[in-house]
């Protein structure tokens, strides 16, 4: 059973690395961003199948981790291309 | 056990790329990723040293576990401080260039300005 | 553990995988943007949520079930949001940023 | 090993090491936490606090007669970390004690926080210059790799944003290089560090010493660890970073910078190969490293010729005197090790005070003249000659001119070279004293010489006593007693394996 | 073990692709999310490795502030990105770095094939001493008690990376603070993830901070899943970062090492030494000086993320 789970997550990281390839091509930054979203769905994905195999404890929580961050990147990539509109001149004088 | 051998080949390719990266990519920005492959290529070293060290019910060497995460910290308050500079640079000067003979205006006076 | 639940687990996961192939297919030949993150979407959600769901019998506790619920949950989040700000960001510059 | 144990068990009194790592931590965090006025209170409170603790230090060590050790945590080690004083590192200790409230002293003029303000330069500065001693305190007295490590890192982050305290953009640049080297260099230490726990199961000095033999890993590991180290101690031709770092710098950090910071990673090197890795054979490994240094001191003096600015001259000069160390490797066994030890460890402290010296004279130079060209130095000398004089003095052991600290390294380290039949470098010994000389003349000459030039401001007298006492003691070391040099022998792994 | 084997073999092929990737990608940006990728993977390598603790920092700092602060200098630095010719290494340098670097790579390689197995190891002293500690974690244990001053100097290491990084701000900004201004109408759809996230991520943190004494986990691991949590809260711009001069600020970024400070020179009085720990308190005292450790890795990471102050200060 748990080599079947093992090759399950082979499977899914093999998918995510063809999934890279479209990093590679681009065409745009939009595009990079999503193929790591996918590794990282997939690479919580394998982290769980290889937990489940192998019985590592606490294995769960990295997964668990990385799945609170996986928006992270995306985030940061949107924030820091639109740095939104002018800063509302209220905001700044507040407090 | 094959496992820990893979991750130290890995780890002493991943120090080779870093090494190259470092070396021929004239971007700040990118060298301090190299600098970053690096180090985890280090750090993979101390995990597989690890791991080649289990014994006495742990799966591993706790000691060089611990190296490891504080290895990791320091090197991403590296990172922070080299990015600052980089940032701080680009704005000061709009470009972001390492080469010592890029400032050549007129030996600047005062030169300690303290 | 029982032939049933093994079954269970087997389908479940293969099905799992099945999608994040569906998903990269569709990442790699899809013609734009917006219709790329559907399909990663897609493997977001019915990929790992069928991955969690064949490993939930295997949890051992009703703890670490919870924790495969929520972090199926937490995914499914990460990967609304992103692609609403990553599809706004789209219609708002063009895809090639 | 139980031999190795019972050498190595903790000293009475041996807490007393933990205080020049703790008080200085201490310092840095306060000084944080509080912010403005209280930094510089806190730095400079400190400082007398901390020579006090050295030379206590010290004498403990001299009065024990062999390596002070002190364990901490109860875990001794392999599991634990041990703090480690001989002679060496005691003399460092004090050097570095002595050599901060002097930066220190001179440092007030120009990082003042104004009452109830805090100020960006002066804040980083006071809490940095405080880290630095911290991270020289480790430097010194730690005795595990790791620990020493930390230590490295530790002295980068504090050395690093002193470089750019004024923003300038070639500032900016500089430091970031400076950084890129550093972390290049710490980073190479730690895999060498790695493969030498993968093969022996610890990161303890001592421990290590005892089992390492000659193999592939430990030939990688001290190549590794050892190239690292020479990027952060700038040995030609991995010293491209220095001279503008230390150029630009404010004065009072360039004088620590140049006199202290780069003989931190210095140490590590001799302590890995004196200290770490006896047991490898030395000759080829201690030639290529005399002859990096032999290098550095020529190419530097050379370079040092061509700068038109007073810094940046007494920074490249600083590349050629980093090249002295070195000639100290190839001389490390034989009867000649012990003159060879006390030159190259003179070489380092005569060094850390003239230069520091240098710097500071340079710093008042540039404030009074209102620039540091060289060419418009004519007659400064007149016009402030308590700087001329310190730069003069500090010239002294530069060259290696009698009576100076400079003269005696070089003498130790030229009467072992010739000893040990090795005349090559000592033919470099004099090359660089006369190159030395060379520039040394391209500054002073024209200062002396020239009619009396008008200053824009002159200097403070008290800044200009800090420097020329600090030239003072480099000229002073020339005449260091006999005891001090036996005092340096203090934990020389073959002066105590003579010893039993 | 043939399949674990292949997934092994597949997995460090996977890394190595994506580091070369980092290296060798065309636009700083395409590095960056290669990089970001490239964490996350490595946190997979650490689990192989049977290094959990690693592999959950490995995954809080990749992932989440690493992350953060790539992505967001790729973007500002976009127009830095043409590189003059005269700057990019010609050839044959390029040739003489790939030789140095496949040379540095083989004889690594070999020396790590070479090493001892089962190599020397302190998991036995670890162990021996481990209650002494209250401890079951060992990594824990390490890091707080048998290397204790490794871990209070590299928090110490941190504060003066936000001492360099606030350094590098214009005089007229010191005591302002870093980051953009709270928005007065945040985007809805990061607004709400920064609601709905950080009560979950929260309750993450601590648990893998309060696991972190027998399990894998830590001050440090559950310090980074907060500290981006606050990040979330300034991504969305409903919070701002505070002014750097605030005392509570600077009080939260020195708790960790003050407080270890503090304990190790305790040590000296209450149990002979210098970072040692009274037998029976051990594990109380350690976890108090965790406590604080996550707070300050908690708030000092997004700090230094956030870079130097940008906005002058406000009376």
């Amino acid at each position: 059973m748990s080599d079947f789970l093992l090759a399950m997550a082979g499977m899914i990281l093999f998918t995510v690395a063809v999934g890279l390839v479209r990093v590679l091509g681009g065409p745009g930054d939009v595009d990079r961003l999503m193929a790591a979203q996918l590794l990282s769905t997939g690479g919580i994905a394998a982290l769980l199948l290889v937990a489940a195999a192998t019985g590592v404890s606490g294995v769960e929580d990295v997964a668990l981790g990385l799945a609170l961050l996986a928006a992270f990147a995306s985030t940061a990539f949107v924030n820091s291309a639109a740095p939104a509109e002018a800063p509302d001149p209220r905001a700044g004088n507040e407090r | 056990m094959i496992s820990a051998t893979q991750a130290g080949l890995i780890g002493a390719a991943l120090v080779g790329l870093g090494l190259y990266g470092l070396i021929t990519n004239p971007q700040p920005l990118r060298k301090i990723l190299a600098f970053n492959l690096i180090g985890s290529g280090v750090f993979l070293m101390f995990g597989i040293i690890a791991r080649k060290g289990a014994a006495a019910g742990f799966p591993a060497d706790p000691v060089p576990q611990a190296m490891v995460i504080t290895g990791i910290v320091v090197a991403f308050a590296a990172s922070a401080l080299a990015i600052a500079l980089v940032l701080r640079l680009y704005e000061e000067t709009g470009r972001v260039t390492l080469r010592p003979d890029a400032w050549t205006k007129p030996p600047s006076d005062g030169a300690g300005s303290e | 553990m029982s032939i049933g639940l093994d079954l269970f687990c087997i389908v479940a996961v293969g099905a799992g995988v099945f999608f994040f192939l569906a998903g990269t297919v569709g990442l790699l030949r899809f013609p734009d943007a917006l219709t790329r993150l559907h399909a990663l979407t897609k493997a977001d959600n019915l990929g790992l949520g069928l991955v969690v769901l064949g490993l939930l019998p295997r949890a051992g506790s009703l703890l670490g079930a919870l924790r495969l619920i929520a972090i199926w949950a937490l995914v499914q989040l990460a990967g609304a949001t992103a692609a609403q700000l990553i599809g706004r960001a789209v219609r708002r510059k063009g895809p090639a940023l | 090993m139980i031999a190795g144990a019972s050498a190595d068990a903790a000293t009475a009194g041996g807490g007393l090491l933990a205080l020049p790592i703790l008080l200085p931590v201490a310092g840095v965090l306060l000084s944080f936490l509080l912010g403005g006025r209280q930094a510089e209170r806190i730095a400079l409170v400190l400082a007398p606090v901390q020579l006090g603790i050295a030379i206590a230090i010290a004498a403990l060590v001299w009065g024990s007669g062999r390596p002070v050790v002190y364990i901490l945590g109860g875990f001794a080690p392999p599991l634990g970390i041990a703090l480690r004083a001989d002679g060496f590192s005691a003399v460092m200790l004090v050097t570095a004690t002595l050599l901060m409230p002097a930066a220190q002293l001179f440092a007030r003029a120009s990082f003042a926080t104004p009452r109830g303000t805090e100020k960006r330069a002066p804040f980083a500065f006071w809490t940095l210059l405080q880290a630095i001693q911290a991270a020289l305190g480790i430097v010194f007295l730690g005795g595990d790799l790791f620990n020493l490590y930390v230590a490295l890192e530790l002295l980068t982050f504090a050395a690093v944003p002193l470089v750019c305290l004024d923003g300038r953009p070639e500032t900016l640049a500089a430091a970031l290089r400076y950084l890129l080297f550093a972390l290049f260099g710490s980073v190479f230490y730690l895999l060498g560090a790695a493969l030498l726990y993968g093969a022996y199961g610890t990161l303890d000095i001592i421990l290590l010493s005892d089992r390492i033999r000659a193999e592939p890993a430990v030939w990688v590991a001290a190549g590794l660890m050892t190239a690292g180290l020479l990027a952060k101690t700038a040995l030609f031709p991995l010293h491209l970073w220095l001279p503008p770092a230390h150029a630009n710098a404010p004065a009072a950090a360039s004088a620590i910078l140049s006199g202290l910071v780069v003989k931190g990673s210095f140490v590590l090197i001799v302590r890995l190969w004196f200290n770490v890795l006896p047991a490898l054979p030395s000759a080829i490994p201690g030639a290529i490293l005399a002859a990096l240094g032999s290098a550095a001191i020529l190419a530097g003096s050379v370079l040092a010729l061509r700068q038109e600015r007073l810094k940046l001259l007494i920074a490249y000069s600083t590349v050629a005197q980093i090249g002295y160390l070195f000639l100290m490797f190839p001389l490390a066994s034989g009867p000649w090790a012990a003159d060879a030890w006390s030159g190259g460890v003179m070489q380092a402290i005569s060094h850390a005070f003239a230069k520091a010296a240098m710097f500071l004279s340079a710093g008042l130079v540039a404030e009074s003249l209102g620039h540091d060209r060289i060419r418009g130095l004519g007659g400064a000398g007149r016009a402030m000659p308590v700087t001329f004089f310190a730069l003069g003095l500090g010239g002294l052991s530069l060259m290696g001119l009698p009576p100076s600290g400079g003269f005696a390294a070089k003498w130790l380290l030229m009467v072992a070279t010739i000893e040990a039949g090795q005349w090559l470098w000592a033919i470099v010994i004099l090359a660089g004293g006369l190159l030395a000389a060379g520039y040394l003349y391209r500054i002073l000459a024209p200062a002396l010489f020239g009619d009396s030039l008008p200053l824009e401001k002159p200097p403070q007298r008290s800044r200009e006593v800090v420097a020329l006492a600090l030239a003072l003691v480099a000229v002073l070391l020339a005449f260091a007693p006999h005891a001090f040099f036996v005092f340096l022998q203090i934990g020389r792994p073959a002066a105590m394996a003579a010893l039993r | 073990m043939s399949v674990l084997l292949a997934l092994d073999i597949g997995l460090a092929l996977l890394v190595f692709a994506v580091a070369a990737r980092t290296v060798f990608a065309r636009g700083a940006f395409e590095a960056v999310v290669d990089y970001v990728a490239y964490g996350l993977l490595l946190s997979i390598v650490w689990v192989r490795l049977f290094a959990v603790d690693v592999a959950l920092t490995e995954a809080a700092i990749g992932g989440g502030v690493t992350g953060v602060l790539l992505v967001g200098a790729a973007a500002r630095l976009r127009g830095a990105e043409t590189v003059a010719a005269e700057e990019s290494p010609s050839a044959s340098l390029r040739v003489v770095a790939a030789c140095l670097c496949l040379l540095v790579t083989a004889v690594l390689a070999g020396v790590v094939l070479l090493l001892p197995y089962p190599g020397p190891t302190l998991a036995p002293e670890s162990a021996r001493h481990l209650a002494e500690t209250g401890l079951g974690n060992p990594v824990t244990a390490v890091l707080i008690a048998y290397r204790g001053i490794d871990t209070m100097l590299e928090k110490v290491v941190l504060v003066l990376a936000v001492v360099g990084v606030w350094s590098l701000a214009p005089d007229r900004f010191w005591g302002g603070a870093p980051g953009e201004a709270r928005a007065a109408q945040p985007e809805p759809t990061l607004a709400f993830l920064a609601q709905v996230l950080p009560p979950i991520g929260i309750l993450v943190g601590v648990h893998v901070f309060w696991a972190g004494a027998d399990e894998p986990g830590g001050a440090f691991q559950g310090g980074a899943i907060l500290a981006a949590m606050w990040m979330i809260l300034m991504m969305a711009r409903l919070t701002e970062a505070p002014p750097i001069s605030a005392l509570w600020l600077r009080l939260l970024l020195v708790a960790g090492p003050v407080v270890f400070l503090a304990a190790g020179v305790a040590g000296a009085v209450i149990a002979g030494g210098f970072f040692a720990y009274p037998p029976g308190l051990a594990k109380p005292l350690i976890l108090f000086i965790e406590t604080f450790m996550t707070l300050t890795i908690a708030v000092t990471l997004p700090i230094l993320v956030a870079g130097p102050p940008r906005r002058e200060p406000v009376e």
